[in-house]
């Protein structure tokens, strides 16, 4: 019943027009609302403080927003400052003791809600950007409501962009307004045509209640804004196979080493890229503890050259203690590599638990842009930049140093390496920590994507083998393309078959094509290969 | 060219010690002597022992490392799961005469074509070598004749075998999904939870086991071994003698597979569940573990392996339940390193020391007086 | 390049081997550059050439190792051995010595040469083969002419470089092919060695056809039979030991002054 | 049939729970609560003036395994009583093995229902007492029209989806607005999956999706979800297998909104689940150590079994079976969980909203306990079945229809 | 200066080397004859340290180095061209050659041209791979890497097997050359006993894994040496 009637009050509000309701009493049912327990009043609350036009609107909702609104038993509301301090919600007084207080808590329709009074409100503001944003908050959440706003709004944008978009969220709001004009309508469907996107499909394919001539023409955008996003489909799976192809290269790379170059079936390596993830958290743990916060995006440049040193260290005491007295008996080393990677998994779950880790991604590297209708996470595009860094930076040194040159000629012949004089020890401990602190690396990237956990290895040491397998064994490059042609391929299929299907799918092609390529794509040729 | 009494007590020594401890295990079971779970225990320790006979035939003597062969067991296992399915009839949960439980709950209306016939055993126990025969077959052919070798076998066994095991995986496949076959009230009329029956199941493997080590040896030791042994570390040099290596790894191959079926055959009852995960990658990785343990290239050895490891897993995972996987894991290195040549390595160094030794000292002596 | 089909019949007709415009090439570089030679039944023919002159290569493409990219190889005036596979040629009855001794490192000196024993290959036959009396004779008689009875016993990894040589020739000898491809058979042997294995080739002459690979001239002039030098991959020149050493391009390119 | 412990030694209770291998991530927490629970137990004396002893063993998240490891519990160990498995795979490996040597298992998990055994106690959600609710919540509260039910591809997943599937198609829902998409274990690469969820979404109608998505793959799913920008206000996802445990793992400062339904929540607010926590917190030496639903349900099972022992005044597992049907205890969040006659139990059933801070916002719960459907009525085959383990039923899936005991039930019933 | 002193040689069981005892001085070629399987690449082993030795010393520059590593000979100045060539099959012939360079200093590393004058063969295949090459090419290619190291001792083991008779004469001009140089000891195993006669300073005969006959050649009954070599 108490419901009903704040209802019916604040319906009074809404429907009351956009004119400054400054009056006290006015705001008063909204406030109330705010501090009811029940979402739906608070939600409604929000709609109406936001259309009231009240001065302190916008400080008492971002407030909510922010989780700094209380409220006392007798529905008086208060805003926590910065300082701990809080002020009269209503009047903006400092309450010196506000007594008991419950924080005013949000639910999804509340910050929806939020959402769109904000952004009506925030169509003012001073800066450029938050202005933009406010108009896309309000394209997403149409609301005829806002069209007085932003009537007011466009009328006063001085930045262009800022302006269309706002000219966007209108014709959105419009499309949603009961009374609005056919020809206005018509506009509207145009705008948001022009606009593109699945936004502006949604919005238009959820239209209802259209006079003939308007779902017309909302009918024909929806099938030419479909036509556009099919090609835009297509180089998104593109980009996300080249993304996974960069995930599963960074897994493989190490592994080309450690297995491609050395021969060392080395069933340890997906360790080796969970310890670089676990490096990784723990560069994280100590930034949160002892660097400033701001310096906190810095966590993930740092932790690289970390899980490489920390990798590369163990790989190098497991080629000492272990590798070495198996050099000519390749295939036990699956049988020891095995036995480490259970060592090493226990050892992770004992320090650090069995559970996930939670390894937070930067601001600097979180979040998406949009060019045309492609979506390009910046996680991925860094993944792949990085990959192929790492791609790069290993090839120069394979081909172009000494040392290179060595760890070749050692994996092909260690005793006649030997005999010209070149410390095998030394180079196998290299080759093999070079291997490891790669895998490490690669840990870092997969800690972004995935979980951290002691399984983290297990997941990737399959499929890194089938990459270096299907690029063909001891070739860097090979890997590097398998990797991407892996991955472009999974994820053309993942749509049409399915994630399950696709990956079988992927894996029987997988053997027909070694059927027909028996050394891989780039097999090495001539007598030297032929054993 | 051993002597004569030798070369008959040693294939005689590993079939009666599989069969006598198999025998022993039952009846100490039975008679209330030794606790009943040890029979199951012991059956499936001998089935893996079966698994690891087959891996080491085309491994220790093929040079083919399968990283797949886990995929013959569990296909024999699902064969032989699905006429134990079948048996349970309308004794099922939903009481369904024709549908095993998940397919109803699922609903499923008619028994997929592939699951006909296996209510008969006779047709079950040809499948059981028959499904993963056929499959090692094709693929068998397929890659050896296009001569895929080394690390590029092992990985596309691998891939195989995952494919499998995501495709099990799938409820759409009708073979239960995830939580696969289970619920199996008895075989061949006999009630499979009873002592006897266990007990029967065991001195089978046992059996099974004895059979197959013979075979095995029988076939390494023919001539035919010899050629594998040469195809094994020459391929290409026993092809201008005129040798064909494919047809010979795809013996041995049908061969292993067909084995390591018949070991998930027996498995699945005594275990009493057979689902996807038997299809795990790394359950084919460690049947590779256990013949490297035992020794690879003996035939003695994988069987010693499989039980040994499996029988440190059962002590392990229950006393140390937090730090098994330390010790499992340094017994494998410690294994490695210092047994090159697995358990058996340590029995065989002696005897091939003192042969060839013997002969080297003799012949030097001959030489100094000469 | 499809040869004149009436020449070809001809050449074929009392050949035994017959390469035809034989060219090989690997990464554009050409080993073998449309050789052809033609080899008469129960001949047997030396064939020189510097180093890189493609004799292996020749070798490689009789017995199916290698593709030739255009050309024709001909065997008892009816086979055309590139359509064929290792085993096939093998079977067919041309067998091989390769350069480098590859011998079965884990076998014994016995069963190295029980498996080069000629037989049925097939592995229905080998599963249930039992070593015979006759075999054993044959074993133990090659074991004399390679000297290496007292060595029966050792793992053919074992030995020294000198013994695999010997121990591959006793393996062509077991296989009883109609035509042997020996390369470089003396690598590595002693003086005496030499002598003796040229007699060895000249008594397996008698009744097969060998071709012989080899930079001894000692031992070509030993043997005693036509010469064919090849050079870049093709014939430069043919005929007795004295002939082509008097060549001067053979000279020039080969043996040096 | 096995031999049992002397009278008056410790009574052993067996753990059953992976401490290595995929599961151990879940279920190591579960053998820690265990341990806490019965050294509570004995700190209060035990159970029939008896101490109680843990017996730990790692099935290692495989299921022979677990099979194996229940035999050796039950017949190496003489165990009075089993508290263990995860997946559901784990549980039917083990069922013929508690079903032979007639022993007891408690089985803490929310599961596919369709089952209900003599031998073995569900303390999880059956369906009804999750996805159910979940459903309604999103169609009162969020509006929701448009449905993708996501999952990994096994059985849980699949039984769950086909009784929403007809559940929704039963509220009117229409095919073309229920999308299906079923990924495999470990899945890690969500890109497109999580896009082609953005397409489905942008139809127009409010979607939401409902998430049996299992364990790992829960962590880039959601990681995925924030980079691609899809908040809880556009496309909500509810799920039923992410907890405080798997949210631990992520930072969830991207995925507040988003929902999950369980029975319990480490934010309930009332004081046996204030003490709990701090009990948990203090045994396992970590400040901040988080609580779960399936705790809680071991929780509840734990000393369920504690009293129907001390009702039945042994620890003979038939007749702590006969004794356990219409125990009740107090559950954590304010009420009372009592033992059905189908061996499941009640349930209140919570949504929550993830926060910024991992833990849930509370933000329905329903108003009285949940009574288990283990036999779900929207699928045909089991919607003319009934559990009930009082004799003279006693039998797990009795047919109201042709009014019989079906199958192996009444075999083994009698025993 | 090398002095090989009573070294004994087991392969597991198998003894290959008895108490065999050498020398080779810098300015000198020593030549090791013998039949098969008589223990001459099993000494050489020894020497650059490819197989370890079970009795005796092998000293070089005075220093005992029987218990060093082969890379710690090869760094003092040994260098070995091994029978079966050992080439690095899947380097290019730049970088097999490329190989020797471990033991140099930076600044001498260079591949000299004098090399390629003898061998004119691999300037032309540098970016070949080693293992393509033909069995006289590759054998050219360990003899051309062995000098690349500038070595001080030369362990050559049947350098002139498989190579065609004009480079064999050109290679036996090279050693007489670094012969002539004096600062290099050459250890040369050899089975035709014309190109050994004709180099050596020293030659010794080996049968049965002990040195059996030693001398100049001069000083030696060719028709002795010529028995032990046969059968
Ligand atoms: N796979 C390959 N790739 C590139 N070049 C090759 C390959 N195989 C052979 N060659 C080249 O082909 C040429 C012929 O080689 P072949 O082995 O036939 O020579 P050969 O006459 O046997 O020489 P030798 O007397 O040294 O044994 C050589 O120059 C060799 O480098
Ligand atoms: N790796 C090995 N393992 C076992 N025995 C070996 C090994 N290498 C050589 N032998 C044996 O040691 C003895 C000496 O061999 P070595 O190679 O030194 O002879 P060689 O004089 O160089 O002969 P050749 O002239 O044939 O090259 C031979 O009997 C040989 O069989
Ligand atoms: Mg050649
Ligand atoms: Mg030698």
């Amino acid at each position: 019943m108490r419901a009903l009637l704040l209802v019916v009050a604040l319906l009074g509000l809404l429907v009351g027009p956009h004119g400054p309701a400054s009056a006290e009493g006015g705001v008063a049912p909204a406030l109330a609302a705010l501090s009811s327990r029940h979402y739906d009043d608070i939600a409604n609350g929000v709609a109406a403080l936001a259309v009231s036009g009240d001065p302190r609107a916008a400080a008492i909702l971002g407030a909510l927003q922010g989780g700094r609104l209380y409220a006392r038993a007798d529905h008086a509301l208060f805003i926590r400052g910065p300082d701990g301090t809080y002020v009269d919600a209503a009047t903006g007084a400092p309450a010196a003791d506000p007594g008991t207080l419950r924080e005013v808590r949000v639910n999804n329709a509340v910050r929806r809600a939020l959402d769109a009074g904000l952004g009506a409100l925030r169509l003012f503001a001073p800066d450029a950007a938050v202005r933009a944003t406010a108009a896309d908050t309000l394209f997403a959440q149409p609301d005829p409501a806002a069209i007085p706003a932003l009537d007011r709004a466009i009328a006063s944008e001085p930045d262009a962009g800022v302006k269309t978009r706002m000219e966007q969220a209108r014709a959105a709001a419009i499309l949603q307004k009961p009374d609005a004009s056919e020809a206005d309508r018509l506009a509207a469907v145009a705008t948001l045509r022009a606009r593109g996107g699945l936004e502006a499909r949604g919005l238009l394919e959820g239209l209802s209640g259209q006079p003939p001539a308007v779902a017309h023409a909302a009918a024909a955008a929806v099938s030419a804004l479909d036509f556009d996003l099919r090609l835009w489909n297509y180089a998104q799976s593109a980009w996300y196979g080249l993304s996974l192809g960069s995930v599963l290269l960074l897994a493989a790379t190490g592994l080309a080493i450690t297995f491609g170059v050395m021969g060392v079936i080395n069933m340890a390596h997906g360790e080796m890229v969970m310890l670089g993830a676990y490096a990784t958290y723990v560069v994280q743990v100590l930034f949160r503890a002892y660097v400033p916060p701001g310096l906190y995006g810095l966590s993930i440049p740092v932790a690289i050259p970390v899980a490489f040193v920390v990798a590369g260290i163990v790989g190098i005491a497991i080629e000492r203690l272990m590798i070495r007295f198996l050099y000519g008996r390749p295939l036990e080393t699956l049988l020891a590599t095995f036995g480490l990677s259970l060592i090493l998994q226990q050892a992770v779950r004992t320090i650090f638990g069995p559970t996930n880790r939670d390894v937070d991604t930067p601001a600097w590297m979180s979040g998406a842009t949009q060019i045309g209708g492609l979506q390009i996470t910046f996680n991925r595009l860094y993944i792949i930049l990085f990959a192929v860094g790492v791609l790069f930076a290993l090839m120069a040194v394979l081909r172009r140093t000494p040392l290179g040159l060595q760890m070749r000629a050692v994996t092909q012949n260690r005793r006649m390496a030997a005999a010209m004089g070149i410390r095998t020890p030394w180079v196998d401990a290299l080759t093999f920590g070079l291997g490891s602190g790669v895998a490490g690396m690669a840990g870092v990237a997969l800690s972004q994507i995935d979980n951290v956990s002691p399984n983290l290895g297990q997941g990737y040491i399959i499929d890194s083998f089938m990459v270096v397998v299907f690029g063909g064994v001891g070739n860097l490059w090979g890997t590097a393309v398998g990797a991407v042609v892996l991955g472009v391929i999974n994820k053309f299929l993942e749509p049409v078959a399915g994630a399950v299907l696709g990956k079988i799918v992927v894996l029987v092609l997988l053997i027909l094509f070694i059927q027909r390529r028996p050394r891989g794509m780039f097999p090495l040729k001539g007598r030297a290969a032929e054993a | 060219m051993s002597p004569a009494p030798r070369a008959l007590a040693v294939p005689l020594a590993v079939p009666v010690i599989v069969t006598g401890t198999a025998v022993l295990v039952a009846a100490l079971a039975l008679g209330g002597v030794a606790p009943a779970y040890i029979v199951s225990l012991y059956g499936k320790y001998l089935c893996y022992g079966i698994l690891a006979l087959a891996v080491d035939l085309v491994w220790g003597f093929g040079g083919i490392l399968s990283l797949g062969h886990a995929a013959f067991f569990a296909l024999g296992g699902y064969a032989m799961g699905m006429y134990l399915m079948r048996q349970i009839g309308p004794r099922g949960v939903y009481g369904d005469p024709l549908l095993p439980d998940f397919m109803v709950f699922l609903n499923w209306h008619a028994l997929p074509w592939y699951w006909h016939g296996f209510s008969h055993f006779p047709f079950a126990l040809v499948m059981v070598m028959l499904v993963p025969g056929l499959l090692a077959l094709v693929f068998g052919y397929l890659a050896f004749r296009s001569r895929v070798s080394g690390v590029y076998l092992s990985i596309i066994t691998q891939a195989l075998t995952y494919a499998l095991l995501l495709a099990f995986f799938r409820n759409d496949m009708g073979f239960g999904g995830n939580n696969g076959l289970t619920d199996f009230k008895d075989i061949l009329g006999f009630n499979i939870e009873s002592g006897r029956t266990r007990a029967a199941l065991l001195v089978a493997t046992g059996v099974v086991l004895s059979l197959q080590y013979v075979l095995a040896r029988a076939v390494t030791r023919s001539r035919f071994g010899k050629v594998l042994i040469a195809v094994r570390d020459a391929e290409s040099r026993t092809r201008f003698l005129g040798y064909r290596p494919e047809s010979y790894k795809l013996v041995i191959w049908v061969l292993s597979a067909v084995m390591a079926g018949i070991g998930g055959a027996l498995y699945v009852p005594q275990i009493g569940i057979i689902n996807p995960g038997e299809f795990a990658p790394t359950n084919s990785i460690e049947a590779v573990i256990w013949v490297a343990v035992g020794g690879r290239g003996t035939l003695a050895g994988p069987i010693l392996g499989a039980v040994l490891v499996n029988f440190a897993k059962t002590l392990l995972t229950g006393t140390l339940p937090e730090a098994w996987l330390y010790a499992l894991g340094f017994l494998f290195v410690f294994v490695t390193l210092v047994m090159p040549k697995g358990l058996m390595g340590l029995v065989r160094m002696r005897r091939r020391d003192d042969v060839p030794g013997a002969a080297a000292a003799a012949s030097a002596a001959k030489e100094a007086t000469g | 390049m499809s040869a004149e089909p009436e020449g070809a019949i001809g050449a074929v007709a009392d050949t035994l081997l017959y390469l035809d415009g034989v060219s090989v090439s690997f990464d554009g570089f050409r080993a073998l550059n449309s050789l052809s030679l033609v080899l008469a039944p129960g001949e047997m023919r030396a064939v020189i050439g510097p180093n890189g002159a493609g004799k292996t290569t020749m070798m490689d493409v009789i017995t199916g190792k290698t593709r030739p990219d255009t050309g024709r190889v001909v065997f008892r005036a009816d086979t055309d051995l590139t359509k064929l596979d290792e085993p096939a040629i093998a079977q067919l009855g041309i067998g091989r010595k390769f350069q480098k001794p590859t011998v079965f490192e884990p076998h014994t000196v016995w069963d190295n040469l029980l498996l080069a024993l000629a037989g049925d290959r097939r592995p229905g036959f080998t599963l249930r083969a039992r070593e015979t009396a006759e075999e054993r004779a044959r074993i133990e008689s090659i074991l004399r002419t390679i000297r290496l009875s007292d060595h029966r016993a050792r793992r053919g990894g074992d030995l020294s470089h000198g013994q695999k040589q010997w121990l591959e020739i006793g393996m062509l000898l077991a296989q009883e092919p109609e035509l042997l491809l020996v390369d470089e058979p003396v690598a590595g042997m002693t003086d005496a060695e030499t002598e003796q294995t040229a007699e060895l080739l000249r008594e397996i002459n008698r009744t097969r056809s060998v071709v012989v690979v080899e930079h001894d001239m000692a031992f070509v002039r030993a043997l005693g039979v036509k010469v064919t030098v090849l050079h870049e991959g093709s014939v430069l020149s043919e005929g007795t030991i004295d002939h082509v050493s008097e060549d001067p391009r053979v000279i020039e390119v080969y043996l040096g002054r | 049939p096995s031999a049992r412990a002397a009278d008056d030694g410790p009574i052993k209770v067996g753990i059953l729970h992976s401490l290595s291998g995929t599961m151990a991530i879940s279920e190591t927490t579960l053998k820690d609560v265990m341990l806490m629970l019965i050294d509570e137990q004995n700190k209060k004396g035990g159970v029939l003036g008896r101490k109680l002893e843990p017996v730990v063993v790692d099935p290692a998240s495989n299921w022979p395994l677990f099979a194996e490891k229940a035999r050796e519990l039950i017949s190496v160990d003489h165990v009075s009583a089993v508290f263990g498995c995860w997946t559901s795979v784990s549980r039917k490996s083990v069922l013929p093995v508690f079903k032979e040597l007639d022993n007891i298992l408690f089985y803490p998990v929310q599961y596919e229902g369709e089952e209900s055994e003599r031998n073995v106690f569900y303390t999880g959600a059956a369906p009804n007492q999750q996805a159910i609710p979940a459903v309604d919540y999103l169609m009162s509260e969020e509006h929701v029209k448009r449905w993708v039910l996501a999952g990994t591809d096994y059985v849980y997943p699949r039984t769950t989806n086909k009784i929403l599937e007809a559940y929704l198609k039963s509220k009117g829902v229409k095919d073309e607005d229920i999308m299906i998409n079923y990924t495999p274990f470990g899945q890690s690469d969500w890109q497109s999956i999580v896009s082609q969820i953005k397409r489905f979404g942008s139809a127009g109608k409010k979607t939401a999706v409902v998430s049996t998505i299992n364990g790992d793959a829960n962590v880039p799913f959601y990681k995925e979800l924030g980079n691609q920008g899809i908040k809880a206000t556009d496309i909500p996802v509810i799920a039923f297998s992410v907890g405080e445990e798997e949210l631990a793992g992520i930072d969830t400062k991207p995925l507040v909104g988003h929902l999950a339904a369980w029975n319990y929540f480490m934010s309930v607010d009332t004081p046996e689940n204030k003490a709990f926590i701090e009990r948990w917190r203090a045994w396992t030496k970590n400040p901040k150590r988080v609580s779960n639903d399936p705790m809680e349900a071991h929780y509840i099972g734990f000393n369920m079994w504690v009293k129907a022992v001390e009702k039945a005044g042994t620890t003979d597992p038939d007749k702590v079976i006969a004794a356990m049907i219409g125990v009740s205890v107090p559950n954590l969040s304010g009420g009372y969980a009592a033992m059905m006659p189908n061996h499941h139990i009640t349930k209140p059933v919570l949504i929550g909203e993830i926060e910024d801070n991992g833990q849930f916002n509370i933000v329905s719960q329903t108003p009285g306990l949940i009574v288990a459907q283990e036999w779900s009525p929207y699928l045909p085959g089991s919607r003319d079945l009934i559990a009930d383990w009082r004799p003279p039923m006693s039998c797990g899936n009795y047919n109201v229809k042709i009014g019989k005991c079906l199958g192996a039930g009444s075999l083994t019933a009698g025993k | 200066m090398l002095s090989v002193e009573g070294v004994d040689l087991h392969y597991g069981a198998a003894i290959a080397l008895r108490g065999v005892s050498i020398s080779a001085t810098a300015g000198a070629v020593t030549c090791l004859l013998g039949r098969n399987g008589v223990g001459k690449t099993s000494l050489l082993r020894a020497i650059v340290g490819a197989h370890p030795i079970t009795r005796g010393a092998i000293r070089w520059d005075g220093a005992d180095i029987s218990r060093l590593p082969p890379y710690e000979r090869a760094r003092r100045g040994i260098a070995w061209v091994p029978q079966g060539r050992d080439i690095f099959p899947l380097l290019t012939v730049r970088e097999n050659l490329e190989t020797g360079f471990a033991v140099l200093p930076r600044r001498a590393r260079r591949v000299p041209d004098e090399i390629y004058e003898l061998f004119p063969v691999l300037k032309t295949m540098l970016r070949r791979r080693g293992g393509d090459l033909s069995g006289g090419q590759q054998q050219q290619l360990a003899i051309a890497r062995a000098l690349v190291t500038k070595p001080r001792l030369l362990v050559l083991d049947e350098p002139t097997e498989g190579i065609q008779p004009s480079i064999i004469k050109d290679i036996g001009r090279v050693i007489a050359l670094l012969r002539r140089r004096g600062d290099m000891a050459i250890l040369l195993v050899e089975q035709y006993y014309d190109f050994a006669r004709e180099l050596a300073q020293t030659i010794a005969v080996m049968d049965r894994g002990d040195i059996v006959l030693s001398g100049a050649p001069g000083e030696l009954d060719e028709q002795d040496v010529r028995r032990r070599l046969s059968v």
